[in-house]
């Protein structure tokens, strides 16, 4: 038998090396925003602050999604078409001359992208058809569908209500900032807390054991996309109301950032390992970096090769943690 | 530096923007050190240029200079800097609410359209079936010049348009899209009108690669990348230049004249009063139209010696 | 080197020539090793003779697996000396150690799923054509050929996805023997196997050992042990505890050794008065697998299922669970006829279950031990959806405590558990769901004799609370010192039926082949 | 005893159902040719199939590249850039008054193209990378290098000599046809009967396994990337050759098409399973599809549509054998 005071010993030893290692991340972004602060004077104004979150809900909101997603064992490239469809839609509600309730159109993107994502999931979850293929179609589909519906224009003419959600403030916090934290805290707590959040880690961690455990894994990777859906809905909403107009162009290419920060975080791309809150540090790495390059004027060419190398760096602080498992 | 001014452009990716860029970089003033400009890459995302826009106001330029991607999210951005006192100057594309603009400085895109459509038609007599390359959908560039081809098109009812379609401004995108059109006409295409150099290049080599004799098969563009230029050259293709150096600099004037007011004096030399043909007046208009130059046998030669200079 | 060996030697070392000698093929000391700073092997030590079957011995996480791993160089380790044939070494990869004839059968299977048997067999070292080309006809007919040797009926061009677990214990067993090598690692080659292919299994290891091989032999099978092995080396929480030759030693002393503690023997089980039936399958068949199979299982029974390899227990258990597919069959509990679909069905009914392939269907194994001791019963420990932290500790340490898990925390990711102690997670994982019907498919699958007795005597207990166990096992003395009731299948059938008073291994045998 | 006939007709069988499930995807594209056909007169004619061999080379030989890195059980996203700066160096090698050796442009950009994948492949081999992250930053990394490397300007004026390789014909087949043929016909000899094409697929299916056989893991997984990278960067000097000037925009987003291609084929994402020749069939579902709809004339907006909706149908068809793992 082991000695029990070893025990409880061993085992505080173990939570530290784990989170030290889990934090690698974090210790990686804490890195980039003193050297950025130190860089420019202005970097750590509010106003550039404010600025930054602003920047980042947008792809915070996607990158919460992709986590859903990504931690059942998935992926989802459709979100960029998901999105401009979704804004289309809320745009075509609330422009002219008698615009409709923005709670209504809102609602609606969102409703219009869990449908969308619904699709994806039918397809995954019920068909068996592999996830790459089955989001790439509806990348393919959802974008055809949002150049019918707009006929390839943008819908301009939003009502101020409207914009208030991508432009206005609440007690000096962007409305977008305000979204992305009550949509991040929601998926805290239910990746966290919840019984569905179990349910998303074990079928990522492996779909057979799970049923073994008696869990519904099919309607659980069904729900991933919905949820994922429903969020690039309200994404498309708040770009809508951020850029004034909704254009049927939006968000191509969106998904490799939402991607791109999930994995950042360490989520494993394989499913069933990560936290919502590493997406939160991958969101925010990926938007210091973009910010701070603008700021130190850093020619666009440049910024591309920075840019890369500071990912690359960013996880290969972090590494430890990968080349553990 | 006494002033900072940022250019917001749409995308490094794209010869035009790069030659735009080019040519601001060689402007006097930024030459001497006088005006420090630094150049903000829109990556072709409105949302990208609107934070852009954001990140500027934060910094305390002195004047931005902005090329939108898109045509109506761009009003928004230009209202919240003039908002915040920083004088926005319009180059090339436009926002839709041009009021917006403390002055802008541009090339009429639905003339551009009239005179691509024109030069392609009129090489055909006005009989023949032709076939339209669009630019990315939805952006100011296509929907204007489309414009302009649809008005020039209604005057020609002897004009077949067989084929519409997006290659979104890309040349690969173009060349199978033609490639793949002149297979379905069984080779039965007259002309092309593409809304961009880079597709009319496209254009072009899918129409060789077919047999066809590009002298018969009109293939005609607009912005005058270099490689267009050489096409010209070569007698394949028609095109129409974009003066990139008149936009970039005559903005930059623009922009000093914003922030330091009447007193500025321009010094590109595009400008009447530096011997150029642009009109200055007091620098205080604020609508500046540059003119399209039509690329022909004449010019060419010396629009490519400029352009190597570049 | 003698002096570097501090533990308390068997009394036979001396005269069994322990100082270094050319026979001596492999010897290590002081190995030592920790994961996240939490020691996992503190001292391992072995010798290794050459035409020695050498039975490496000690509970769930005494860090035999470690130890072993770090000999074949798959782990590093932080200290302790190696040598080989008197050579000091330290294998950086495992190609180095294979390269110096030493060769390794892991205790967690892991084969290439979607390659073929012979490819599996040969991987890494495939029969060259040209320098470049693999010669494929030679590879199966080389595969074929080992086979057909050690009497092992695959097929070498079957695919490995297509075996059963049993089977690709099998193939593994024969990837190691044909490398031919002067050392052998195995860690627990017979976990999955039955007793009949354990024989043929041995009959190879003798001829292995004839030619002057190395063996150093994993199991928590001890009859194994006594039967295969003539020298032992016991680790206790990963600490070299003795050595000695195996004819000086008995059973009940071992156990001791192991278990660091005397182990009662608890009975065979009391005669069990009737009583109603709780669960009955009727008429049971799918495709050649199994065929027309009706048992039942009344309160307060462990009935037995007994069989050869393949004979189609585990697929019948699976369907029973709603776990796998069936062409027929109905379910009853308390005489109701049941909907079983899919497992939430079973469970929803208390019926549980203990999977044969713990990493496949038991296990999330980069979730936490924590994550997958629930996992069964998350409704029980939810309210509204949100789970209830304080409930959940304190089953997860009930749990962890009742059998003996030895983990550094309940927060590790179970993928890092010793195999035993991963057994007993899923156990526990089962019993979490507060069953009335156990269904347990080789429940002690790699479990020491320990922590084996305490889930006998868990399973004896369930019963005797009323509630009702489907027992599958291979080990024949496990089967009946547990079971109420045999019955026993060959080539998906039901072939017979025997009480425990009159199942013999003798009857068990007969009945099953 | 089990029967022994028994067994090997169970596995007979078993082998059987996967083979017939594995060709589903040829019956899908079967069915896409037939149709098409069907539907346009021209369809079948030797100008277009000659026309459709040449558009889908380019990604044919990236999809190539991408079954060994997908087999190995990775992924690259940064073909699309490694291909425009191999472009760039060919381009450069050949224009202006003095041209250079066409070879010898041809093998700067494989070499380059290789450096770039072997760049890859240290990062994901030896530093454990997630090769996502690994092959995402070099996108951006890559591309901004090209655009370093071109000032962002196409590089005009190509000796005829080096454009033979895009446009010239040999025997009235397209030169990129026959480089496609040849990097094929090579890749389904190497995959298909050497030591190095059972180890990828072993690195891919088991990589414990595969190392505990004695395997150079970390070799073969450099190795894919290396492959790829060379490969992107040939077809970086064919499509150069092909658009007549070497493009410092070329490629965006030749990632995803490559990837599908293989996808399609049926090759799994995790790595292991699949095989060169379903990758050919995906690379030609994906260009007929393009080839067909541009020939029907159907619109931009519906195309999109109708192109994301047959590569999801071509996947059910195919869907059997991923419900079987
Ligand atoms: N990667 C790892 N991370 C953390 N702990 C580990 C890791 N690998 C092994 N351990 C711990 O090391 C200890 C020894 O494990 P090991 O697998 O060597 O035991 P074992 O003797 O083989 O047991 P069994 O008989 O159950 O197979 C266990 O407590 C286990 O939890
Ligand atoms: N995944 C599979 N694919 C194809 N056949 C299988 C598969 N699993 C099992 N079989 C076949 O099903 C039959 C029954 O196997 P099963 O595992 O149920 O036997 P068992 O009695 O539990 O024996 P054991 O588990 O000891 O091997 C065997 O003939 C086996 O070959
Ligand atoms: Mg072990
Ligand atoms: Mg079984």
């Amino acid at each position: 038998m082991v000695d029990l005071a070893q025990k409880s010993n061993d085992s505080r030893n173990a939570r530290i090396g784990r989170l030290l290692s889990r934090y690698g991340i974090v210790l990686a972004f804490v890195i980039l925003f003193v050297a950025l602060s130190l860089a420019h004077p202005n970097f750590l104004s509010t106003g550039n602050i404010t600025n930054v979150l602003r920047q980042v809900s947008i792809n915070g909101i996607l990158a919460v999604g992709m986590t859903f997603v990504i931690l059942s064992g998935g992926i989802d490239l459709s979100i960029g078409s998901i999105l401009a469809f979704a804004g289309i839609v809320a745009g075509m509600l609330v422009t002219g001359a008698d615009p409709g309730n923005p709670f209504l159109a809102v609602a609606a993107a969102i409703g219009v992208g869990a449908l969308f994502g619904a699709v994806n999931g039918v397809l995954v979850a019920r068909f068996k058809v592999t996830a790459f293929v089955a989001t790439l179609g509806m990348l393919s589909m959802a974008r055809g569908a949002t150049l019918l519906l707009s006929d390839g224009r943008p819908v301009p003419n939003l009502s101020p209500d409207f914009r208030w959600l991508g432009q206005g403030f609440v007690a000096g916090i962007p409305v977008p900032v305000i979204c992305f934290a009550l949509v991040f805290v929601l998926a805290w707590i239910v990746l966290r807390f919840t019984i569905y959040g179990r349910w998303i880690y074990a079928v990522g961690g492996n779909v057979r054991s799970a049923r073994t455990s008696g869990i519904p894994t099919r309607s659980v990777t069904f729900s991933a996309y919905a949820i994922m859906g429903a969020l690039a809905g309200f994404a498309g909403a708040i770009l809508t109301a951020r850029t004034t107009s909704a254009l049927p162009q939006a968000g191509l290419g969106y998904e490799l950032d939402a991607i791109a920060a999930v994995v950042i975080g360490g989520t494993s791309l394989v499913g069933g390992v990560g936290s919502v809150v590493f997406t939160l540090v991958g969101v925010l790495i990926i938007g210091v970096i973009g910010n701070g390059l603008d700021l130190l004027g850093v020619s666009s060419y440049y910024q591309q090769i920075v840019k890369g190398a500071i990912i690359v760096a960013a996880v290969l602080i972090d590494r430890s943690r990968h080349a553990q498992s | 530096a006494d002033l900072r001014v940022a250019a917001i452009v749409q995308s490094l990716d794209t010869e035009f923007n790069v030659l735009w860029a080019n040519a601001a970089e060689r402007h006097p003033l930024v030459q001497d050190g006088t005006i420090e400009l630094t150049i903000l890459d829109g990556r072709m995302d409105p949302f990208n240029q609107s934070n852009q826009f954001d990140t500027a106001i934060n910094e305390g330029y002195d004047a931005i200079i902005f090329i939108p991607v898109d045509i109506n999210a761009g009003n928004d951005p230009v209202a919240r800097a003039m908002e915040a006192g920083v004088p926005v100057i319009g180059s090339n594309t436009l926002i839709s609410d041009t009021d917006l603009y403390q002055s802008y400085i541009s090339s009429n895109d639905v003339v551009a359209g009239e005179m691509l459509a024109r030069s392609v038609i009129e090489r055909l007599d006005g009989e023949g079936n032709v076939v339209i390359v669009e630019g990315m959908i939805g952006q100011s560039a296509q929907v204007q010049r489309l414009e302009g081809i649809q008005k020039v098109l209604a005057e020609y009812p002897g004009i077949n348009v067989v084929e519409t379609r997006t290659a979104n401004w890309s040349r690969a995108e173009a060349l199978t899209l033609v490639e793949n059109w002149l297979i379905s006409n069984g080779g039965n295409i007259q002309g092309v009108i593409a809304e961009n150099d880079e597709m009319a290049i496209g254009a072009l080599e899918a129409v060789k690669a077919y047999g066809l004799d590009p002298a018969n098969v009109p293939v005609a563009g607009v912005d005058g990348i270099t490689d267009a230029l050489l096409a010209v050259q070569r007698g394949e293709m028609m095109s129409t230049l974009q003066d990139a150096n008149a936009l970039a600099q005559g903005a930059i004037d623009l922009a000093a004249a914003a922030a330091q007011g009447d007193s500025y004096e321009p010094r590109a030399e595009i400008w009447d009063v530096n011997g150029g043909s642009l009109e200055w007046g007091d620098g205080t208009e604020q609508q500046y139209s540059v003119p399209w130059v039509p690329v022909t046998a004449d010019n060419v030669d010396e629009l490519l010696a400029l352009r190597e200079g570049a | 080197m003698q002096n570097a060996l501090q533990g308390r030697e068997g009394p036979d070392l001396a005269k069994a020539g322990y100082a270094a000698d050319s026979s001596v093929l492999l010897a290590a000391t002081g190995i030592s090793k920790a994961f996240n700073g939490v020691p996992a092997l503190t001292d391992g030590r072995i010798q290794l003779r050459a035409g020695s079957v050498h039975a490496l011995c000690g509970g769930n996480g005494a860090g035999k697996s470690t130890f072993l791993n770090i000999l074949m160089g798959l782990l590093r380790a932080d200290g302790g000396k190696m040598m080989r044939n008197g050579r000091l070494v330290s294998y950086a990869s495992a190609a180095e150690a294979l390269d110096d004839g030493i060769a390794i059968i892991t205790q967690e299977l892991s084969p290439v799923l979607d390659m073929s048997v012979a490819e599996n067999i040969y991987l890494g070292r495939e029969p060259r054509r040209g320098g470049w080309f693999t010669d494929s006809a030679r590879m199966v007919a080389d595969a074929r050929a080992l086979f057909e040797r050690l009497k092992f009926r695959i097929d070498p061009t079957a695919m490995m996805r297509d075996l059963t677990v049993a089977q690709m214990q099998l193939v593994e067993i024969a990837k190691a023997i044909s490398r031919e090598s002067q050392v052998l690692i195995m860690d627990e080659p017979t976990s999955a196997i039955g007793e009949k292919e354990t024989e043929t299994f041995f009959d190879a290891i003798r001829s292995l050992q004839a030619q002057n091989v190395g063996i150093i032999y994993v199991s928590h099978r001890l009859t194994d042990i006594f039967s295969i092995a003539d020298s032992y080396t016991v680790f206790r929480d990963g600490r070299f505890i003795e050595t000695g030759a195996i004819a000086d030693i008995d059973r009940q002393r071992l156990i001791g050794l192991i278990v660091g503690r005397d182990l009662r023997d608890h009975g065979p089980r009391p005669p069990r008065e009737a009583s109603e039936t709780v669960l009955e399958a009727r008429g049971f068949s799918h495709g050649s697998v199994f065929s027309d199979i009706s048992l039942s299982i009344a309160k307060g029974e462990i009935l037995g299922l007994y069989g050869l390899m393949g004979a189609g227990r585990s697929e019948f258990a699976n369907a029973l669970y709603g776990n796998g597919p069936k062409d027929s069959g109905e379910v009853y509990l308390h005489g109701k006829k049941l909907d079983i679909h899919h497992p939430s069905d079973a469970l929803r009914v208390g019926i549980a279950m203990v999977t044969e392939d713990r990493k496949g269907t038991g296990l999330v194994l980069p979730a936490s031990v924590h994550d997958n001791i629930v996992m069964g019963a998350l409704k029980r420990f939810s309210s509204f959806g949100f789970m209830k932290a304080q409930q959940e500790h304190k089953a997860v340490a009930g749990q962890i405590e009742r059998f003996h898990i030895r983990t550094a925390s309940s927060d590790l990711a179970v993928q890092n558990l010793s195999g035993g102690n991963q057994q007993k997670v899923v156990f526990a994982r089962c019993i979490e769901t507060d069953p009335q019907v156990l269904i347990c498919d080789e429940p002690t699958r790699g479990i020491d004799e320990g922590a084996k007795r305490e889930i006998y005597a868990f399973l004896s207990d369930f019963a005797a609370r009323g509630n009702s166990v489907l027992m599958i096992s291979s080990e024949i003395p496990e089967i009946l010192a547990n079971a109420d009731r045999i019955v026993v299948f060959r080539s998906g059938r039901i072939a017979g039926e025997l009480t425990a008073a009159e199942a013999t291994q003798e009857a068990l045998v007969h009945l099953a082949s």
